[in-house]
């Protein structure tokens, strides 16, 4: 194919277009079309049937990426770690796919903390790079024992993290560290750095102002409105990803504000966890576990199919926790087989309650263990987390309050 | 002239199809329910490098302010990916380019062209590149069309504080085509030919947009000391202005640059801040004492050999330094050619000298800044300076309410090229193409005789139809009216209506009554009565519900005749027609009447 | 049990009870223990050995509930049919067990619609008598005919249904109604109808008057806010409950508000469907249905399982609609194999978009179909509708807005 | 008195457990962020009827509107089921009530008691009934304790507007124990001694709360003319009080009928109204005029037979008839044995009385209402007179401001009861009960004695921290402190300190800053301190991390006594501590500093 095998990513090449002679850089080649960037900016893909390379003019090389390593940044006592999983956060458009995808390079936070360099020492590292879509629970041991770790030499750890299942990744840890020293931050965000209008820099910024604070939970820190200048910390049991696109997409489900940043000025709510002496840190988690959404068409043998190989099953049941009665008996069964089922609502806000209706009533003496006002991401995690630690009063463990994934009261609050 | 200017023009068509990469519709008002903010950082770009007008934005360091009226959506606030482009003004945009004979891509891909002046909610502008490579005929011979791209246009500036600037996104995301030719216009009168021809092309479509700024031309303008681009020129009138106010502006410019050089130059180094707050705090010039007292510091610098070059004659550089520092939201600035003046007295003026230890040839300039806002200055203006001194006068400007061209911010470069990556290439299909290959076969003269005929409506009225941007509306009705109707009730009937009531009445509202009326059964007499009744502040669905509009029948006109005549003769058939409608507010066919009035008399 | 056995509920008894004389009512037996009231209307509860019944002072009968039948209501000439198939909205306290159970009694609505009475005829029916978490597509056919026949013959129905799973319902009757002549009303109560603060009162009441409108949409009428006054008509296939307990339980996920009421005073929105000259109402619908929650702990093994015997998977995915890679090979064999994976987002709000990641590309490639902005709920009901109509070109209708499923526009509203 | 008469009471206090059926706490202030309404219709009930009580309510037809205070949840909004019993405060109730001898239900049921005047969001408060038959002994024998019933507290009311009426649900929730004796007290003074006996026995259990109305009486009592309840007595004096005044009432009464019966009795028939706005358009009286204004009517009726039982000597029918249109929200009324008054001429009297045909021993009464109220009163006029002449005297009642009782509403019937189907019976551990039974072997005078001997404080400190609430307290803060020191702090010091600030610490405060204080390690030294920079308004925060809390140690005070005597002899004791003070804001102790200093001079 006359000299296209040569052309590479960022070299200038001479080419003819259908009569026309033109001066290109060549960007990628996309099956049976090669794309490339005119002088003035803007791409063309051409088949490549239609296409002639007349020359190389420039070998690629200026064309890349400069990548920076950042060790340590700031001069300031307390020591925070800065630690990447990848995620829209740490991604950059590859211009070999066109696509967005994590970054390595983490240059482009280096600007938005100049301002508070004197308060702290953040050193920056790269532990992962995998879209939060992607994340298992190998990925969260392997990554909670690298923040462990961060945490017993440090005062803080912030994790850069997809926002996709964030807030999985953050109730897990949450049950993970029985006790730490210090705050562990996830954070991330929903326009990725390579745009003027990323919400990482100031998310990334916040984060580190609320690293500063004797906080001794983990939780997500993000964006409080569409608009820049207010983030806020939230519980990570409590928080919940509620909109696919928004830079406010996480809200505190009814309770778990930690704290808010308004015009970079750090206030804390009253009910928050300080930080222990130590840290008590388990990456035991058990994966037999499941969420199961019910719904109208749900029957007695597809929960039984979704049942199978797991011990718990996390149901996502109607109102205030109700199944049909038709599911009842297979609930019974497999409890005494020995599963366990926790009854969480799909309705997100509220408590579920199986005392009220007969249904409910019906539920309870099935053997089902009803999770107050618990989020369903959230049972999730701890049903692994009390499998692996305590798979013999599970049901008790589940409905005790641990990190505060239960909001013992219910307030009136933003949204709901 | 002493060089020969080259002109280039960019024509921008907003197209009425809907928004680009969303489902809002592109009418709306500037109010807004509710506002938003933002900060923009520029971005290491494809080059690894960041684009040069892009860094100078964010040194401003501002912040914007976003009021979101109703006809915008997530994907205006960049809280959502664009949805898929409007494909209806893609295909506009395909057939304005097969009307200038470009070239059509096959394939077009979305691009992100940064530009973080606020004036896109995501710090970029969504461009695509359609079509190159055609050109038209003028009267001054063959002018290339360089390409034709269909844009996201950009959000309205309501206010610019400097540090603060208002935008309403209300305009955000109107499909734009931008139409780039070749740097072959040869003056001013050219261009204007040039423009008036690209923008009736565009007309034809019958898909533009109508509002005072739908069509907005930049000019690129060369003397030979680099490219100017000058934004914002909404009147094609004003084109010619702007030639000629910046031809005139750069060789002024020559004139300083000489004048300097034979002085022996600029010597940059000499540039530096001193702060003479101290000195000036008691000083009768409110400006600096107002200045003081809000915390402001007053800086002088020495301008080496630029004494009379600022101002006098028609020497004007002074202002050159003016339009920097206002981009940096600093007002006060005076320089040695103005004074004494603006309440500095001679000896104050004097001790300026000599504080700037100036020689004869030097001048002197003052600042009243923060000192943030100094810092940055004390960089910026020397380089500007530098700059013009050496003619190299590459930037872009804007042509200012004050007839004048006015420095904006540099030129972008290519690097601020990003691809979009929220989008898939835009994959054309051979009907669209040949589709539209078929339009551009006439020439937009053409199209408008066509028009005449296939209508059976006047030339005149056809051309006023495309000029006026009213030819979709025109095509829409005349679908359901007769043609003549519809032409005369668009560019007659409804403006007189209008005038009369002093309300308007939106293209949308018109289509929808149309429609309501045809769904009733209705005709014309009808229309005429519920325009009316629009006018008067009725909704359509009032209006279709009235009885009003009802047109009266023959026997209920013989009816009123008969009563009428029992009570007074009609003299005559004016009469006649006066005084049924003083008995009835429902239309009737005057014509009819005097039918039956003159069978009833038989 | 000397006696123990002619006691029944109501009857007027005199016991003794450690020693103590009491004369009481009998209100029921529960397992050991026996239930009685005592004079001053407390209830008490005394284990069988302990208490002896003495004599039996007064039958039951006067400690009934009184059932009045509601033929028709009011003088006017719009002419609604009001469905009752249970729900909290139509329940009442049953002494017998003590829990809140469905009454075939409407006598409760008699007083809230006095005002109203002359605009309207009323005729009320009892269609049913089910919990709506205990509802399937039997019954939403069941109920559907009902409907579409009193349509046929009044201008409006209004349909009594418990909450739970009252957005499934309303998101069949949706698509089933290809043509409307007049609105679709469904409304409940979050709090039953035998409280003095029941919702119930001001719903139906609410629901009678969006009737009078000119209106050819299924619609849900509740509680716009936690205080009485303001109600809304929410579209039903935008329509969510997003709260177990708050009266204001039901929102429009960011589109869908058909109208509200403010002090008895009706506004509705401008983009609403008018009524058809017409009903065209179909009765099929296709059960090989479900929906997925993914999670981190999905595996492709997990999804195989539950697709089993379905035809239309709607998934529940992270974020912009991204599942894990680890699946795809499964879809990829499923689509094959010929069933329907449709995307939604477990955001709830927010657009599922798979072309701004590769993540989401690649479960294009898949051969998934996203479904915009549409609630899973409804993305359940409707490929229900779709698998028992389109069969063979599922992906192309379920991506077509046929009743307002997909909210073209993304707007800010109140909560999002 | 004429007639024997029956006294019962019933008295509620106030837990501090935190909240009954929520997990908020029972402290709070009645300011609330924001507001909620709701209007509440009565429910059919268990024996298919109405409750009397809750029709009465709903004929009023009003409107209730909710402050939310910070220490409410979506429980006191009736917008969640209730939560799982406080079992702290189940446990209190049943401490109390083995106390007063009852017999323990061990599986109890919660009821909802139908309360539709907007003191519950939910239209019902829940009751549980708890023990029965228990008996205390008093000093006019023995008094029989019907039932100890565990409650939530209802919503404080913040003003009646009639139709609208404003309720803070601060209050609402909290646990309330209500103890009813039997009608075996036999008068005012016995009723004072019951009820000061059933308070302490509740506040020894250290768990009341302290509060102005934290206990709370109501009176039943009989003189054989019905069962009238008298409702919100908050202070013990006020017992007797209302018995004094509501048996002169009821004596009054009885002569009121008797009379009326002589005169040849009650005609209700005769009782309709008339409107006499037209006539009394012009009239002097502002009421009148006001009203008419308004739009409201004067409606005029006839009271057969009661000239001067009105108000005439004792008696005041008169203010019966107020008292009932006062809870329509009707202030207008006027009767003839008040006028001429209230700017009305003795000749429109006489034109009253004709108009309302009175024969010379009727009276007639005026209204001036709306005509819905109106129509309302005229039947609850005439039904209320013929109850008070038939001597049906039962209702509820309330002590008033000006120290007399008034109507309420009818007496609630037992149909008014529901099961609660929310929660599952309450069953009670063996445990819990043998608990319960074991604290209420001794007396509440014994505990008390036991208490001062347990702690070594004085009999009289005991008292006092029991009666005042402040046992709970005491007993916190002596886990931590020494208990005479803990006595001393809460019974002096405090009080002393929060008198010369002006300010006041919560007991949850003090709590906390004890623990911090004892946390770090410091001593009662650095407590009293603390206190004042509590008072001083300083967080606990910032007093524990201050350095002015860290006593002087014998090295620092001895560096201060040398450097003071360098500059001037230290006459006594008194002057030395006066000097250390003015140099250091650090407590010390003064013993210690004597010590020192004498150990100096030496």
């Amino acid at each position: 194919m006359d000299g296209k095998e040569f052309a590479e990513f960022g070299s200038r090449l001479r080419i003819e277009h259908e009569g026309q002679t033109l001066d290109v850089t060549f960007i990628k080649r996309d099956g049976e079309e090669l794309v490339f960037k005119l002088t003035s900016g803007y791409n063309v893909r051409f088949s490549l049937k239609t296409v002639k390379i007349l020359e190389e003019l420039e070998k690629s090389g200026s064309f890349r990426n400069k990548s920076i390593d950042i060790a340590t940044l700031g001069t300031g006592s307390r020591r925070i770690s800065l630690l990447s999983t990848g995620g829209t956060i740490a991604s950059k458009v590859d211009y070999a796919t066109g696509a967005v995808k994590p970054t390595e390079d983490l240059s482009f936070i280096l600007d938005s903390i100049k301002d508070i360099q004197d308060r702290m020492t953040l050193s920056a590292k790269i532990i992962d790079s995998i879209l939060s879509e992607n994340m298992q629970p190998e990925n969260w041991i392997r990554n909670a024992r690298l923040v462990s770790k961060a945490l017993d030499h440090e005062d803080a750890v912030v994790l850069l993290h997809g926002t996709d299942t964030m807030s999985y990744t953050a109730s897990a840890l949450s049950f993970m560290f029985e006790k730490q020293k210090g705050p562990i931050i996830l954070t991330g965000s929903q326009r990725s750095s390579d745009r003027p209008s990323s919400d990482a820099f100031e998310n990334i910024e916040a984060s580190i102002r609320f690293s500063l604070e004797d906080i001794g939970e983990v939780g997500i820190c993000m964006h409080s409105s569409i608009s820049d200048g207010r983030s806020t910390l939230i519980r990570g049991v409590r928080a919940r990803k509620m909109h696919t696109t928004r830079r406010d997409a996480f809200r505190a489900i009814e309770s778990g504000n930690i704290g808010t940043i308004s015009d970079r000025k750090v206030s804390l709510s009253n009910d928050i966890k300080r930080p222990d002496e130590e840290n008590a840190f388990s990456d035991k988690l058990d994966t037999a576990a499941g969420i199961y959404y019910f719904n109208p068409l749900s029957s007695a043998e597809d929960l039984e199919a979704f049942s199978r190989g797991k011990k718990a099953i996390v149901i996502m049941a109607t109102g205030l926790g109700h199944v049909s009665e038709r599911l009842l008996p297979k609930i019974r069964e497999l409890t005494d087989e020995g599963k366990h089922f926790v009854i969480t609502s799909q309705c997100l806000y509220g408590r579920v309650d199986l005392e009220v209706y007969a249904s409910g009533r019906k539920l309870l003496a099935a053997g089902a263990t009803p999770l107050e006002n618990m989020l369903p991401e959230t049972a999730l995690a701890k049903s692994m987390y009390v499998l692996a630690h305590y798979p013999d009063e599970f049901g008790r463990w589940m409905t005790t309050n641990l990190r505060g994934e239960i909001a013992e009261r219910s307030l009136i609050g933003g949204e709901f | 002239m002493p060089n020969p200017v080259m002109i280039g023009l960019e024509v921008h068509v907003q197209l009425n199809t809907g928004k680009l990469f969303c489902r809002c519709p592109v009418e709306g008002s500037d109010e807004g329910s509710f506002e938003l903010s933002r900060r923009l950082k520029p971005t290491v770009g494809e080059a690894g490098g960041v684009d040069r007008a892009a860094r100078y934005e964010e040194e401003r360091d501002r912040s914007f302010t976003y009021l979101c009226p109703e006809n915008t959506c997530l994907v205006e606030y960049d809280e959502e990916p664009p949805r898929s482009i409007n494909r209806e003004a893609l295909n506009v945009s395909l057939k304005v380019a097969a009307s200038l004979g470009c070239t059509i891509l096959p394939v077009i891909e979305c691009m992100r062209k940064i530009v973080i002046d606020g004036s896109n909610t995501s710090g970029f502008q969504r461009t695509s590149l359609v079509a190159v490579n055609g050109s038209i005929q003028t009267s001054r011979g063959r002018v290339g069309i360089t390409s034709v791209c269909l844009e996201e246009d950009s959000a309205r500036k309501l206010s610019d504080g400097g540090d603060q600037v208002h935008y309403s996104l209300g305009r955000l995301g109107i499909p734009l085509i931008e139409i780039t030719t070749d740097p072959d216009i040869v003056d001013q009168d050219h261009a204007v030919e040039v423009a008036r021809k690209i923008g009736l092309t565009a007309m034809t479509t019958g898909m533009t947009r109508r509002d005072s700024d739908s069509i907005r031309q930049d000019v690129n303008l060369s003397m030979g000391h680099g490219r100017v681009e000058i934004k914002g020129i909404s009147r094609i009138s004003q084109i010619k202005d702007a030639i000629e106010s910046e031809t005139e502006r750069q060789m002024m410019l020559e004139r300083v640059a000489s004048t300097v050089e034979k002085r022996g130059g600029l010597s940059s180094k000499g540039f530096h801040f001193v702060d003479v707050s101290e000195y000036l705090r008691e000083s009768g010039s409110t400006m600096i004492s107002g200045g003081i007292r809000e915390g402001k510091h007053v800086y002088l610098s020495r301008l080496n050999n630029m004494s009379g070059v600022l101002k006098s004659g028609d020497m004007r550089l002074g202002r050159e330094i003016a339009d920097l520092t206002k981009v940096f939201a600093v007002q006060g600035i005076m320089h040695s050619d103005e004074l004494p003046g603006y309440g500095l007295s001679g000896k104050e003026v004097r001790e300026l000298f000599k504080r700037a230890e100036c020689g004869d040839l030097d001048a002197f300039m003052i600042v009243i800044a923060s000192k943030a806002k100094a810092s940055l200055l004390e960089k910026e203006i020397p380089s500007r300076i530098e700059h013009i001194l050496a003619l190299r006068l590459d930037e872009t400007r804007y042509f200012s309410d004050q007839g004048r061209t006015a420095f904006l911010r540099p030129l972008p470069g290519a690097e601020r090229m990003y691809p979009e990556t929220d989008l898939e290439p835009f994959r054309l299909s051979k009907e669209e193409i040949s589709s539209a290959l078929d339009f551009g076969k006439l020439p937009a003269e053409d199209r408008i005789k066509k028009l005449a005929s296939d209508y059976n409506i006047s030339q005149q009225d056809a051309s006023t139809l495309v000029t006026e941007s009213k030819l979709g509306l025109f095509v829409s009705l005349s679908s359901v009216l007769n043609a003549r109707y519809s032409a005369r009730l668009i560019l007659q009937r409804l403006p007189e209506l209008e005038k009369k009531s002093g309300n308007k009445v939106s293209e949308e509202e018109l289509r929808r009554l149309v429609a309501a009326i045809k769904e009733r059964g209705l005709g014309e007499l009808s229309l005429d009565a519920s325009l009316d009744l629009l006018l008067k502040g009725l909704s359509i669905e009032e209006i279709t519900r009235s009885p009003d509009i009802e047109p009266l029948s023959k026997e209920e006109l013989a009816a009123i005749i008969n009563e009428i005549s029992r009570i007074q003769k009609q003299n005559n058939a004016g009469e006649m027609i006066a005084s049924v409608k003083k008995r009835t507010s429902r239309p009737f066919d005057p014509k009819k009447l005097i039918e039956i009035a003159e069978s009833i008399k038989k």
